[in-house]
């Protein structure tokens, strides 16, 4: 339990000499018997970036939530500009100006941007004058920052980097000088990072302290100031961003050297294993959200396909991956047309060799309230070797998932534990074991490495590159460049549900790739 | 055809006294399930608060102590489920049932040992019961042809707790979108980390929507035996709880729908009486059970047909756990 | 506020805490028959003796467990698929039909035979009234819980027009049907136990036994009910893995109502012999109760049939020895267990942690130590 | 000692239980002696109630309600020396069993033939509790004494609900009856046991009259219940307990009409104003007649059926 001085809302006047907005010393924090936090030393400058890396599970969303008064320390002790501080809850941690954007947004979805901006920080019992002030407010933050959103859309109509924005008004909303962003880039796409790394260098210029938990060093090295390492619950160093290099902030957050670049061979395709022409695809309100999309995947070639999100991409994996029928076109399917029909097409598909890492591993690819030998069968567990009849033969599906932990390394090496007690990474890995260990021919991959951290991205990476290899036809979605550009062999590029350009990843540069992206199609322009 | 008016009225009319409980169980319904919290145990809370009021209505021989005493029962429900359901993480649906039990024992049985009638209370009559309200000139209009039994039959002459009814449905739709109340209300059962994560208390959020709820069905409880009848007896919501549930998912647990949707089940009911043992065009006489379950047929056929899908608050259901 | 948080042993939660809860549930009731004068711990004995201290009481007893077993494994089946199903009162009521018509139309036929028939139609019957919502979900989308409340009032509207008007034999005088054979009717446990003489518990029981068993594969060793429970769990993940939610649905309302209708073969084939109007008498809403309370698990299920069953035939009891306890007070009673057993069930964790933790502290367990000193921050 | 079990209703449901714990308590205070009596909650307790009263030894045992036949029927061979009295239906092939049933067609004759005189707008109704076979036989005969006084009566017929909960529904009956009201009936029946007691409010809120079922209701609203359809059910028990008490029980079907005065119509200080002497002369007339047989009064019981 924090303790200490018994003030706790009043916002510390500046304390003069001290240049540290937050200080945190010997944080302990523990769920059950995992120490999420052991003995945490921390100081964050004042009008600095301050980034947080370590590995899935390091503890660094949980040192961030008793930051934020959301968790409890077992014991330490906490100083906000030079006061030692307690922090009861989220409101506690406003009043001292600390405002934070969590790893999966604190949103209400059917809400417009206003009322989830001024949602408990309402003026009065009428929600009127609060509406009006916010409104200003937010014209001047666009204005400020450029953090533009449309003010009375709903939350569930805008795209995700739309939604962070909201996040970030609701906390400058709420006037906060600390500003925490847990992993906001995660979703992003090149472009909307970009913007919000603008957004963060105006916030630091004007005096705002910012902290920054990202798995992605590239990041850390282009806007933070300083960065701190954490790993298996321990603060293992902080460094001068200017001193430190991706390859030593990696070694440091796994304890060993990692590889940050994907070694390939050249691709070797041999025959068109998924074809899909002219393909048309409705979303769940019946808005076309793929427009007549036509392309075809070899065997032994990875197929990137780019885009910003909400392009059409889940759509038209849902599709193909034979979830949500096609409104017009054709799939085929070694050689065999296969669009979707019936509501249980996606097992059809699979018995026909076809897998799908699904973009969303959690209300997708798992059910995370199931144990993990019975998420390492899900898809798949009418196959014969799972039971013959009707019955499950758990054993066989048991044995089955110790396969896939030892081959893929999935830890906690327990195929008893409930799902959801897994890390991001491993329940990552769980999914991608039982597709590829499933030996298909045509592969399917949506949003591989989503949130997960740089030891367990290389080794998805790899195992991605070792399937093509073995000749399998792989299609990759991605909104990370960087991934769709180390992985692919061909790129297409995706911009309102229509195929707009195809590029070499070889040549391709990225600012040729990002136009693609928002729809600007120069070569089209120019035949024209 | 003057027949023809004054039969309409007089079932509209009907209409209005039957879905007066069912409005204002409903709405209670509706404050607690937009804060996510799931309330099976309407019945219960009517059944509580009607009983409630008859006692302490009979007892002092007023009717608005006999309400507040029927509002004190169903809060005092409302706070065990609140208990429950808010503190205890417990079920929501099973504490619910609890409550239903637990009103249908302890009113029969409190009844039959404070009153030795079976658990029935005794008949109120003058101040102990709610009566009619007379709009003016209601009597003086009443012979003017259309608008007379328009405005002296169907507007005027019902108990204030109708006119209450009416009048909260408005009112809820004015809290849910244009008050802070109703703005956090809304969130708690949609995202109630979205609340949490804004420095409000989640738990005192829902307990002050629990305390709406327990107040508009103790509302509608007390209407049972001290407006519509004029005493308790036992087991007497006879499931208007549940049609009050069935009509917030029908209504998508908005207000205005909700009224739409309890008058609907009011009209089928009256009609339901007026059309029994009578022949009908083309069909003949049909059996009385036929006429009876027609309202609830006609819902279901509604609901397969017209309404679609209804997408309860998302948080609906699931106690908010705060790891600390 | 932030004590430490300690594992409790696993009996604790399996058999502490809900003897724990059952306890308070009887102190408040105790409280209530103490207010009218009864002296409680005789009126547990007497129920406990009522229910299990000799033949007569016991046979009931598993009669009516038998009935609650049946409704709460309907709602626990549909409750693992993410389905509510409300409906096992009416499912029950209309499986009567099935029952009774197959019962009659088969007169005189050895019970052996006849019994399989009698369960086939009752299931049918009841499958078809729970599958009607079931569809409804599955294609339209109405939602699961108002259409098996509407089918409650359907059922109760068309078999009290079934069993006055159609059903019921001139030379009997109330509203009821033909009685069932008596070479037909589901054969009294009576005849084989004669301690059991007198009672209705009958070879429903037997069924009920194997349905829990069987309710237990069908959802944990089949792969149908792997895919109900993915089902329940994410319609998402359930489409993602190629399994039909609108065929799960249907089939899972079907089978639940299905369960339900078993009260038939027990009651209508066999406690009654005949159909009798309101025969089911909120069994199927004490059904969802007991699913809760055994948290939707056949063992769990069993227990609390059994636990109601306990109550319903040492309420009676209790009600004949002690006038003042009359019947509501026994409802009264049900509900406080359902409210502590059921919903209030986790009330009693944070002291039974502190009273562990506290234990500890004075047993100098090394283990807890360091987690002591944090609480002592405070 | 004697002992009573209610039937499905509960002991106060205002009409049918009431008035056979009414018979006990009689028995009971004329004699001195005490009795036992139980509600049970479900028709499986049925048997076991009556077998526990039994084998305590209780006698004789009285059972109103028909619902009771089949329990009574498996027990009382096992208790031959224990004396039962079951109302409303007839077990005449067991020794040790009396059966006491009411022609409540008659009685009920005669509360039609007063709501016919009674009624001006010539519309009157019924509400039974839902649609039952014992229920439609109060309907059957108060529609033909009603035909009887004026063959142009309107009679309007709403049951309430579809099963024994319908019972305790005081709201649905006073719906009921106020749609009934609001075409025309200024006479209301019920025989709608705990329900009735809101039908008879809503005769009273209205201003019109109302009839009672089973015990005297009239006192509910002095002035505004025209008659009670009695059933001397108290009358049975007390006659039960009462003969086994002086020795004069006999296994015997008794069967109560007007001759018997086990049914009537309840004429008291509060419908005093309500009836005319002509009222009370004519109604005196057809008792005479149905006692001699010169009307017959259908019952609908006999062939599901009734002429008018
Ligand atoms: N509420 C909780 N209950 C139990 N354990 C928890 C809880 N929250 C976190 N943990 C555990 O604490 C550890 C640290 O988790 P935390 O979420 O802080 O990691 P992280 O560094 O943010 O990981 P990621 O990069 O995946 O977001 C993990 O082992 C996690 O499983
Ligand atoms: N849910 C809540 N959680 C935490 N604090 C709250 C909450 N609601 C109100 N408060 C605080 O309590 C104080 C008084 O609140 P407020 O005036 O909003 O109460 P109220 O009149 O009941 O509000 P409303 O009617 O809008 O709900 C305010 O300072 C507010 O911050
Ligand atoms: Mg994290
Ligand atoms: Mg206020």
């Amino acid at each position: 339990m924090t303790s200490l001085t018994p003030e706790t809302t009043q916002r510390p006047e500046v304390a003069a000499g001290t240049d540290f907005a937050i200080e945190l010393r010997k944080i302990n924090k523990r769920f059950g018997p995992v120490h999420a936090n052991k003995d945490i030393d921390l100081e964050v400058k004042r009008g600095t970036v301050h980034g947080i890396v370590g590995e899935n599970g390091a503890g660094k969303s949980t040192l961030m939530s008793i930051l934020y008064g959301f968790y409890h320390a077992d014991s330490g002790e906490i100083v906000v500009g030079g006061q030692p501080v307690i922090i009861n809850n989220s409101s506690d941690a406003l009043h001292l100006g600390i405002g934070m954007v969590h790893q999966h947004f604190m949103l209400v979805d059917n809400f417009t941007v206003i009322e989830n901006v001024i949602l408990g920080a309402e003026d009065s019992a009428l929600l009127r004058p609060s509406v009006d002030k916010a409104r200003r407010e937010l014209t001047r933050l666009a204005e400020e920052y450029g953090l533009n959103v449309p003010p009375d859309a709903l939350v569930e109509d805008l795209s995700v980097g739309q939604q962070q924005r909201v996040e970030i008004l609701k906390a400058l909303y709420r006037g906060a000088d600390i500003l925490i962003l847990d992993e906001p880039t995660g979703v992003l796409t090149p472009a909307e990072a970009d913007h919000l790394f603008k957004v963060l260098e105006t916030l630091r210029n004007e005096g705002k302290t910012i902290i920054l938990i990202t798995h992605k060093l590239r990041e850390i090295m282009a806007i933070t100031d300083r960065v701190s390492v954490m790993r298996q619950g321990e603060m293992v160093k902080t460094l001068e961003t200017s001193e430190t290099s991706p390859e030593q902030l990696a070694e440091l957050m796994v304890g060993r050297r990692v590889l940050l670049r994907v070694h390939k061979e050249p691709a070797n395709p041999g025959d068109v294993k998924l074809e899909v022409k002219d393909l048309v695809v409705a979303d769940d309100q019946g808005t076309e959200r793929v427009k007549g999309v036509s392309f075809t995947v070899r065997a032994g070639e990875i197929l990137g396909i780019a885009g910003v999100a909400g392009n059409g991409q889940s759509e038209l994996l849902e599709t193909i991956a034979g979830m949500r029928p096609a409104n017009g076109g054709t799939i085929t399917l070694n050689g065999e047309e296969v669009t979707a029909a019936d509501e249980d097409y996606a097992a059809f598909l699979r018995r026909k060799g076809l897998a799908h890492v699904p973009e969303d591993r959690l209300r997708m690819g798992l059910v995370t309230n199931f144990y993990e030998w019975e998420n390492a069968i899900l898809g798949y567990h009418d196959e014969p070797r799972y039971g013959s009849g009707l019955m499950l033969e758990i054993k066989a599906a048991k044995a089955e998932a110790k396969r896939h932990i030892e081959k893929f390394d999935i830890r906690p090496a327990n195929t008893d534990l409930k799902t959801a007690n897994f890390s991001g990474g491993n329940q990552q890995k769980i999914v991608l074991a039982r597709e590829m260990e499933r030996d298909p021919d045509v592969l399917i991959v949506g949003q591989p490495t989503r949130g997960v951290d740089i030891g367990a991205i290389e080794f998805i990476h790899n195992q991605i590159i070792k399937m093509r290899d073995a000749g399998k036809a792989i299609v990759l979605v991605s909104v990370e460049l960087d991934e769709i550009r180390s992985l692919s062999d061909r790129i297409v590029v995706l911009f309102d549900g229509q195929i707009v350009g195809e590029a070499d990843p070889e040549t391709a540069d990225e600012g040729e790739l990002g136009l693609l992206m928002a729809g600007v199609n120069n070569k089209k322009a120019a035949v024209q | 055809m003057d027949a023809i008016l004054s039969d309409l009225i007089s079932l509209l009319i009907t209409t209005i006294r039957v879905s007066t409980p069912l409005i204002l169980a409903c709405l209670a319904g509706l404050y607690s399930e937009r804060a996510g919290i799931i309330d099976i145990g309407l019945e219960g809370k009517l059944l509580g608060a009607a009983f409630g009021a008859a006692t302490v209505a009979y007892l002092t021989g007023s009717a608005w102590i006999g309400l507040i005493a029927g509002v004190g029962v169903s809060l005092a429900f409302s706070g065990i489920h609140g208990l429950a359901s808010i503190n205890f993480r417990g079920n929501q649906v099973i504490s619910g049932v609890a409550l239903n039990f637990l009103a249908a024992g302890l009113t029969t049985f409190l009844g039959a040992t404070w009153f030795a009638r079976g658990g029935n209370t005794p008949a109120l009559s003058g101040d102990a019961r709610f009566g009619a309200i007379h709009f003016p000139f209601a009597r003086e209009l009443s012979g003017v042809p259309v608008i007379g039994p328009l405005y002296s039959g169907l507007l005027s002459g019902h108990t204030i707790l109708t006119y209450i009814a009416f009048l909260a449905v408005p009112l809820t739709a004015w809290v849910l979108w244009r008050t802070r109340f109703g703005l956090r209300l809304r969130s708690v059962g949609e995202n109630p980390k979205a609340l949490d994560t804004a420095g409000m208390s989640v738990m005192w959020l829902r307990y002050k929507a629990l305390m709406i709820t327990g107040t508009l069905v103790g509302v509608g409880g007390a209407y049972l035996s001290t407006a519509q009848a004029a005493s308790f007896s036992n087991n007497m919501a006879a499931g208007r709880g549940f049609i009050a549930l069935a009509a917030l998912i029908f209504a998508k647990w908005r207000p205005f729908q909700a009224m739409f949707a309890c008058l609907l089940f009011g009209l089928l009911e009256a009609l339901q009486y007026r059309l029994q043992g009578q022949d009908l065009p083309f069909i003949g006489r049909v059996p009385t059970q036929a006429m009876q379950a027609l309202p609830y047929v006609l819902t279901i056929l509604l609901l397969a047909g017209f309404v679609g899908r209804a997408i309860p608050p998302k948080g609906l259901g699931q106690p908010y756990v705060k790891e600390r | 506020m932030s004590a430490p948080r300690i594992a409790l042993p696993r009996w604790v939660d399996v058999v502490l805490l809900p003897v724990l809860n059952v306890s308070l549930a009887f102190l408040i009731g105790g409280i209530v028959v103490l207010a009218v004068g009864e002296n409680p711990i005789e009126a547990v004995r007497i129920m406990f003796y009522g229910a299990f201290g000799y033949g007569y009481g016991f046979g009931f007893t598993l009669y009516y467990t038998t009935n609650f077993v049946f409704a709460g494994l309907a709602v626990a089946l549909a409750y693992h698929a993410g389905l509510f199903n409300i409906g096992g009162e009416g499912q029950a009521y209309v499986a009567g039909l099935g029952a009774i018509l197959v019962a009659l139309a088969v007169a005189g036929l050895h019970w052996a035979l006849a019994l399989p028939l009698i369960m086939i139609a009752s299931a049918l019957f009841g499958g078809i009234w729970a599958l009607i919502p079931g569809y409804l979900q599955a294609k339209r989308g109405s939602h699961v819980v108002i259409t098996t409340i509407m089918m409650n009032f359907i059922a109760t509207s068309l078999m009290s027009y079934l069993i006055s008007r159609v059903l019921k034999p001139p030379h009997i005088a109330s509203d009821e049907s033909e009685r069932v054979d008596a070479m037909t009717r589901v054969p009294f446990l009576s005849e084989w136990i004669p301690m059991l003489r007198n009672t209705p518990v009958n070879i429903s029981f037997f069924l009920a036994i194997a349905a829990l068993v069987g309710v237990y594969i069908l959802i944990w060793r089949t792969k149908f009910g792997y895919a109900l429970r993915t089902m329940g769990h994410s319609g998402t993940a359930a489409r993602y893995a190629g399994m039909s939610n609108a065929k799960l649905i249907m089939i899972t309302m079907a089978i639940s109502g299905a369960l339900a209708g078993m009260i038939a073969v027990n009651d209508v084939a066999g406690a009654h012999g005949r159909l009798l109007l309101n025969y089911v008498a909120g069994t199927g809403f004490v059904g969802i109760a007991v699913a809760f309370m055994g948290k939707a698990h056949p063992i769990g299920v069993g227990l609390s049939a059994l636990l109601f069953g306990v109550l319903y035939q040492g309420g009676q009891e209790l009600a004949f020895t002690m006038p003042a306890i009359t019947r509501e007070m026994i409802l009264t009673i049900q509900a406080l267990v359902i409210l502590f057993t059921g919903a209030m069930s986790e009330m009693l964790r944070r002291p039974v942690e502190l009273a562990f933790i506290f234990s500890r502290l004075r047993g100098h367990d090394p283990d807890t130590q360091p987690k002591l000193a944090a609480q002592e921050d405070k | 000692d004697p002992a009573l079990v209610y039937d499905g209703g509960g002991k106060f449901d205002a009409s049918f239980n009431e008035a056979a714990y009414n018979g006990a308590e009689w028995f009971s205070q004329e004699t001195g002696i005490g009795y036992q009596d139980l509600e049970i909650a479900g028709d499986a307790q049925r048997e076991q109630a009556i077998r526990q009263f039994a084998a305590r030894g209780n006698s004789p045992i009285a059972l109103p309600g028909f619902s009771w036949e089949t329990a009574l029927r498996a027990v009382a061979p096992d208790f031959p020396d224990t004396a039962f009295v079951i109302i409303d239906t007839v077990v005449d092939d067991l020794p040790n069993v009396r059966s006491v049933v009411f022609k409540e067609h008659e009685g009920s004759f005669l509360v039609g033939a007063l709501a016919a005189m009674a009624s001006e707008s010539g519309t009157i109704g019924f509400v039974p509790a839902f649609d039952f076979s014992l229920l439609n036989a109060f309907g059957c005969g108060y529609r033909q004494g009603a035909a009887y006084i004026n063959p142009d009566i309107e009679i309007i017929e709403t049951a309430i609900g579809t099963g024994f909960d319908a019972f305790n529904n005081p709201g649905g009956g006073t719906e009921v009856a106020r749609s009934q009201i609001d075409r025309g009936a200024d006479v209301i029946y019920h025989a709608a046991g705990g329900a009735g007691v809101g039908v008879l409010q809503a005769a009273a809120d209205a201003g019109i009259l109302g009839i009672g079922v089973d015990s005297n209701q009239n006192h509910l609203h002095p002035g505004q219940v025209l008659t009670s359809m009695l059933k001397r059910v108290d009358v049975a028990v007390f006659n039960a307990f009462n003969d086994y008490n002086n020795d004069a029980w006999t296994n015997d079907v008794q069967v109560l009409g007007l001759a018997e005065e086990g049914v009537g119509a309840a004429f008291d200080e509060h419908n005093a104003d309500l009836i005319t002497d002509e009222m009370r002369a004519q109604i005196e007339e057809i008792t005479t007649m149905i006692v001699s047989g010169e009307i017959v009064v259908h019952d609908y019981r006999d062939d599901s059926s009734c002429p008018v």
